[in-house]
């Protein structure tokens, strides 16, 4: 109830009697009046304890960029990070789309006065459905850790079952995710998460140890292609076989990028499909770029198991006019509270218009170049990086963009390394030792199109220098 | 403009970004056979002129607040460009969650030091921000509850989350999500649940209540203060969903009024933009004794440097991958310190004396009636209104209205949440942002469009009528057979006639 | 939108943007009494979002070229928005001349580079980028010419300027502000002055030629090398007006044409966005013989480090303050390394088979006439045509159908520079941008209009009738009672008119 | 007429097989025909020789981006240059819509089509009229010295008289330009540029030159406000009333961001008013931010000397609507040719857009919260440098936002000064020891709203350790 000197830029209220003349049409006599409905004693007694306001632009622009200048970025330093935010390439046309005020704005409008952004998002799940070949796709959820744990959740719901099948070698972050999708295992409704076994000569599932657990109890076999530590799945559509013998879901994670080159899931008998947003044309943002997709074949059955937006074409009063709209829209947290699909909310909407931009921008041959390209290149850097005495790749030629490199005849800890590496200005792969894989000390490696290869040269350079 | 879908623009062979043929030296490598794709995706193929034309339309067919907007529950404020610019920036733009915290320390700062301002706009003791918008707030306290009752053993036996039938969807769906049994409270004539029904639903089976206040009528529950003792004495948890957070912010501490957590929505309160619908950030708080149990990482400070603390073997796990959506948080601490502490305290002023304002205006329209009209307070930041007079008197409802304001360059109004107490409802919210020039344009639509459903109802249920399209069938979104999320599907329910009409890809 | 003006707009003590107060240890200081201001300047007092609101409005209010522009010679490209991104960024935006070069070896590297591509084009040996757009790089080339002959004691006499009535205004217009006469050949029918024209036209008095080809008809005059011939025999100095390069970039080499000196529009050919006016560089290069006449600073690459040489006695001073629109060299850097020299032979392909596919399908539209029409070869890579037969037989002209073609989403196409040579002029100018589509979409529409303008005339001479605003009403803008260049004259003038309709300041 | 493999990005045609399809409609047999009128021996001989094409855009943003960090930067270091081009607060909506792409385009339309454009720039004029306190405000022109050059220009045609007086201590950038505009002496035209005296107590003009100096064959008088070197023209009123007396134009350039606190020109009687657009929301950009405004009353005798462009309200075909077109165009180079007033072409008008906006922001109050910001903190500036030991501030407390710092008694140079602080992150001010002003070893100092007093205060240390 205080009053400022000057009027803030962001309140029009705020302007010198603009406030009092509303009290006087509404008749009271101060601002103490329109809050009568709060009893005395629910006040604050704690007074507001905040930093000084910086109420100038200017000041706060110096505020922001002084702190984030004191970080450490991608572009000034080489990184070879991954493991579920990558860098990749963003081109400016999506910077600029996604950054128009007309999208990146508080208001989500109605179909009618947000037809522009309604068609963008209907475009997003249709050039997804093309890379993927499958007819249904839902605008993303907060992240593909969340999307798989939806589907699972999906997958129970379709199936009555209550266990998922998913390989051991799984990213302990998503995993964790999914873990809290499937609930403790006191309730009642829980999901048993049951592992399955690596083929220890090449990273992938273990078809024997899958056979000898499906059974029918199992609501979905889960699998990821490419992998968290990188290995292509080759048996997939054997996997997906036996998953359906068996009368469980399929559900897959794949990597977008890598469908210019990789056979789409949809084709290998996937029957719901989720995936990371973040490749397409968003930036790493410190983990704040991720989203992720779930996608099926357009059935009822799974159309009516989705959580969250799914955007349709439909006709207009005009005819041979089209606009779009949400279906099955009922099914939604919004509309069902605690009888519907799970939940939504706000999620990752504007990465759904990203993607959009970016998918358009490649094309289909754009996105063969760029599978091509960072498969070539990741192949190099895994071949230099072998080269290096006492450093192994463990899984060779089996890996998109990510692979995985042990430190253990170096004698030195990965840990150890990737702090040499820091001072060069390089960020090593994420270090994977503690997580339990049995893969010594190891690091997982992520090579994209953003890396040259002299960039590559760089890196074995100086990691020959720094394990020696 | 009258835009084709991106599908059926270009040509053969057309490109909109290339990429670097890999070096030589890199030697060429292949997918294994099995796995290679063989058919050719089905996308557009076009200049990169021609994709930023065609997006560039569409943000031009997007409203997006470029008139006025004064959607209810959503709090529509500034999102400024200032910080945009500074998340914009490849200090954060291009930084990855794994780098060593070394060179994570800039926004690792800025993270504790909206935690910080967090902490005393709630008297919580630590905030987390991985949740990625209000619902993901609520189900981490929905997770958090059964961490917590887990840790005491009590999980198999607390499985009863209590809330409102006027509580957000998101608390009754994502609590269900979680595992727990849902109690809704009905609403008395007062417009909040009785503490009698309260009492009633509570016990050795409650894990948690979850609340919100004031709520979406506008009507504050003066009773808060004896749910929360009432709720505590019976063991449960309570949490506090601070959507309507703008009407009380600088007067309330959630945590002097009993509540053990509590939630913001960044992207309404704070300032950050929601962009039709994330990313978005509920960052959730709660006392010391529930810390253990959040979700990890935390950001601490130790030392004066700024650490990522994973190792906390009580935390619930993981509600998202990584802490949250960053740039958000970074744009909500800007707006925090634009404001300060003053700016906060006026900001809630002015949100709840300009829904006073609208309120009278509103009132003096003929067919538009109040929620509880019995309540003759001031309301708190927004009301719900209801237009069931005039619409049984003209047959124009609220999505009508919806329709025809986007004629006006008016954004749509906010219905209700389900369920629709009232009838034909709509929810107006001022916030801090709008001039008075503003507001008073948008009653004068509203007023407009309540004399059109007399004079010219036709008119007002078929609009729009100067919007990019006219208005949509709805009929096709609950026919399996009719609707189509991709252009593949389109292509094969509707034959070739979309194609066709537009020249083909 | 219905947008004021926004003088219009706002109350009294908003406020759009705030300075923190002086620190108190800097004290009060004021500006002597003699000089302070008293009065509170007329501008609006706005919040910082109806500023961007305002301004958002104002540019969905314009077209640029979110259609299909064929703006003749202007040659409309796409304007890449990763260069656009690299120029804001901190290194360039934040960037003082007058660092010390050790902080500016970036840019100079850049500036550099890019010389030495535009060398490779032209066969110059130095370029500059002083200028700030063509024009003034037309004004570079008379003061060089000015330096060149004060130098050799001659400048008394050589006091001609020889050109074409075809050449762009701005020749002949920076000449005589230069301080010479212009002398203007006439055209002959083969589109181009004749010899003999030229040689009455040099002799003794002749301080240099400035000259494009081709022309804006789409004619190449085949005599040019002789042309530079006999004006050099002369003493004269040979100014190439590179405007309608696109043609013949990678075809034509300046140099070997025996040309001194000669610009590039780095805002047109190059890719940089002309953005409604400027910035623009007029890309100025010119012989060894005459660099020391240049402008300083010139950039050098010295030792593998680049300098800013300033100490060039014989440099005809300064064009303009500093070293040019920097950022624009930036993009049009990045142009030319986007294209490559494949890239920038191919785009002068395409644009000139487009002009004559264009051409082609121009001719087919009943009423329209090219210029020259005796000329049968293909043109370069624009045409002039005229509406005249259809203006007599209709009475729509080239204004009308420009005005028209605004309601087609289409931005409206050049006439002509004056004199307008031919009658009711149009000059359509492909480029390397367009798709067959646009430029099929384009033709389309000036056949509707065509059809039009001999069915519905009127509609076309009202247009535009889908724009923001009507047809604006011209003749006030050569009376002196009635012009209005800013809002206060126009309060002055119009009395409390305007004011009153919109609510007032 | 090389094909190349793949298509480019940037045009549209260069798909396979779109240019064959074209060449077969004109009916000709390939590309080579089209260029019929090129006669074979006026085709190059040189091949071209470019740097490899960087057509994808990673490569093409990785050599721009790293290019550019080889600079050093206004923001990374503190800055006390100035002199031209100054280090101002830019407001993030401004570059937020100078950046939108419907302005930041090619193309430049019709009143009818651009009508937005339009109005933004009649808002730039009506806005910066108003701090003027002027009538009239053309579209600016390349630069503020090229504003001068025009404003003497005019000067001379309305009185035809061929000399201008300016002060001595002129900035040397402006002043080369000035005397580019006004010819060489050998030549018909030519205006003699005549400089009057300083009063060395002061800085400010000697008012007994000056009158010694007006005469009947005076076009005009031209000065300052602020001045090149800071000071404030105090004597503005006699001046002009002593130019006006002899019949000549009083020409004054200002600086709009000092017009919040510093009297209008328009008010001590100014005839014709230049001044630099740089300051009103526009980065530095290496000197790639400068633009020019003239401005006068609006008299026709003034409006027909413009040489570019005035935007001019004006009534629509709908009764009641304005909207807006150029006034008096006929007389500009496009319409005159070489009887044109001087010549136009492109120029600045991006930055008329971004003036609007950041006039827009400020308001009245803005403008004059900036010019007491600035004024405090440059004479604290003044202040703690003059205690710097050897150190002295010249005319001090005379000053706006720029002052001049002698080193003579330090027995250092201002090279040597700069080099040190340079070293130190701190650009100091410009070195004008070789201007010829006498005014020894010289810096000219600039401090803005953007230089905090702890930034002032870590100049003043670092001058203390540099000058020892």
């Amino acid at each position: 109830m205080t009053i400022e000197q000057r009027a803030h830029p962001w309140m029009a209220l705020s302007a010198p009697g603009a406030l009092q003349q509303m009290l006087d049409e509404i008749g009271v006599k101060d601002v103490a009046a329109v809050f009568e409905q709060i009893p005395a004693d629910h006040y604050r007694k704690t007074p507001l304890d905040l930093p000084p306001a910086l109420n100038s632009e200017i000041e706060l622009k110096r505020d922001l960029v002084s702190k984030l200048r004191k970080n450490g970025d991608c572009e000034t330093n080489l990184s070879f990070l991954g493991a579920g935010v990558w860098q990749h390439h963003v081109p400016a046309i999506v910077d600029e789309i996604v950054g128009r005020t007309e999208f990146a704005t508080n208001v989500w409008g109605s179909y009618q006065s947000d037809h522009g952004r309604n068609q963008a998002w209907f475009e997003f799940s249709s050039q997804l459905g093309a890379l993927l070949n499958l007819d249904v796709v839902q605008l993303p959820v907060y992240s593909w850790g969340c999307a798989i744990g939806h589907a699972i959740r999906m997958a129970a719901r379709l199936t009555g079952r209550r266990k998922v099948l998913l390989p051991v070698l799984a990213d302990p972050e998503r995993l964790s995710v999914i873990r809290t999708y499937c609930q403790p295992s006191e309730m009642e409704d829980h999901i048993e998460v049951v592992t399955i076994a690596t083929d220890p000569t090449s990273g992938r599932l273990s078809i024997a140890d899958l056979k000898s657990k499906l059974g029918p109890d199992v609501a979905a076999v889960y699998f990821e292609n490419p992998a968290y530590l990188g290995t292509i799945e080759t048996g997939a559509a054997e996997i997906a076989g036996l998953a359906r013998a068996a009368g469980a879901e399929t559900i897959v994670g794949v990597d977008p990028l890598s469908l210019g080159v990789m056979m789409a899931p949809g084709d290998y008998g996937a029957d719901i499909v989720t995936g990371p947003v973040q490749p397409l044309g968003v930036h790493m943002n410190c983990g704040g770029g991720v989203g992720g997709f779930i996608a099926s074949r357009d059935e009822a059955r799974y159309v009516h198991e989705y959580n969250g937006f799914l955007v349709s074409i439909a006709p207009t009063a005009e005819p041979g006019q089209i606009g779009f709209g949400l279906a099955s829209s009922h099914q939604n947290s919004y509309g069902s509270r605690e009888h519907g699909k799970d939940w939504t909310g706000n999620s990752t909407y504007l990465w759904a218009i990203a993607g959009a931009v970016y998918m358009s921008l490649l094309g289909p041959d754009g996105f063969r170049e760029i599978g091509d390209l960072i498969l070539s290149r990741a192949r190099y850097a895994a071949r230099l990086i072998g080269e290096v005495p006492g450093v192994k790749i463990v899984w060779p030629d089996t890996t998109f963009k990510e692979f995985i490199v042990n430190f253990d005849d170096t004698g030195k800890t990965v840990d150890a390394v990737n702090e040499a590496l820091r001072a060069r200005g390089i960020f090593g792969g994420k270090d994977i030792s503690t997580e339990g894989h049995g893969l010594g000390q190891a690091a997982l490696y992520c090579v994209t199109e953003v890396h040259s290869a002299a960039d590559i040269r760089r890196l074995a350079d100086a990691l020959k220098e720094v394990c020696q | 403009w009258d835009e084709p879908v991106i599908m059926e623009l270009g040509r053969p062979g057309a490109r909109g970004q290339l990429f670097p043929a890999p070096e030589p030296e890199t030697g060429k490598a292949e997918i294994p056979a099995a796995m290679q794709r063989r058919d050719r995706p089905e996308l557009p193929e076009i200049t990169e002129f021609e994709a930023q034309r065609h997006y560039l339309h569409l943000s031009q067919m997007t409203l997006g607040m470029m008139g006025v907007s004064l959607f209810g529950t959503c709090t529509m404020k500034y999102n400024s460009k200032t910080a945009e610019a500074a998340t914009l920036r490849p200090e954060l733009a291009e930084v990855h969650p794994y780098q060593h915290p070394d060179t994570l320390q800039g926004v690792l700062e800025i993270i504790h030091d909206f935690d910080v301002i967090l902490r005393s706009l709630s008297g919580m003791d630590q905030f987390v921000f991985q949740a990625g918008g209000g619902a993901d707030a609520a189900y981490t306290m929905a997770a958090l509850a059964r961490a917590y009752w887990a840790d005491r053993g009590e999980l198999g036996e607390r499985t009863e989350m209590v809330t409102s039938i006027q509580a957000h969807p998101c608390n009754p769906a994502t609590a269900a999500a979680a595992g727990f049994t849902v109690v809704n409270l009905p609403l008395e004539e007062n417009g909040y649940p009785s503490l009698d029904a309260l009492k009633a639903a509570i016990g050795p089976k409650t894990a948690l209540l979850m609340i919100n206040n004031p709520d979406d009528m506008g009507i504050y529950n003066p009773e808060i203060r004896e749910w929360v003792r009432l709720a505590k004495e019976a063991g449960a948890l309570c949490f506090y969903d601070h959507a309507n957070f703008n009407g009380v912010m600088s007067k309330l501490s959630a945590r002097e009024l009993g509540f053990d957590a509590c939630m913001f929505m960044l992207h309404k309160t704070f300032g950050a933009p929601k962009a039709g619908g994330g990313p978005a950030v509920g960052a959730f708080g709660c006392s010391d004794a529930l810390a253990p149990y959040l979700p990890a990482p935390v950001v601490v400070k130790q030392d004066g440097k700024y650490l990522l603390d994973d190792d906390r073997p009580k935390s619930l796990g993981k509600i998202r991958e990584f802490w949250g959506n960053v740039p958000q948080v970074v744009k909500a601490y800007a707006w925090a310190r634009a404001m300060g502490a003053d700016g906060i305290a006026m900001a809630s002023d002015i949100s709840v004396v300009a829904n006073n304002y609208m309120d009278k205006k509103l009132g003096e329209i003929p067919g538009l009636k109040i929620s509880n009209p019995e309540i003759k307070s001031q309301r708190m930041e927004m009301t719900r209104w209801s237009l069931g007079p005039l619409a049984e008197e003209t047959g124009v409802g609220t999505v009508d209205f919806a329709n025809r304001m986007a004629d006006f360059g008016i954004d749509p109004w906010w219905m209700s949440h389900e369920p629709w107490i009232v009838a034909e409802p709509f929810t107006p919210e001022a916030g801090e942002l709008w001039s008075k020039q503003d507001i008073d344009l948008w009653i004068g639509v509203v007023a407009q469009i309540a004399r059109e459903a007399r004079e010219t109802p036709e008119l007002v249920k078929t609009a729009p009528h100067n919007q990019a399209i006219a208005q949509v069938d709805g009929s096709v979104f609950d026919d399996p057979e009719a609707w189509a999320m991709t252009w593949r599907a389109w292509q094969r329910k509707r034959g070739a006639s979309g194609k066709a009409a537009s020249g083909g890809v």
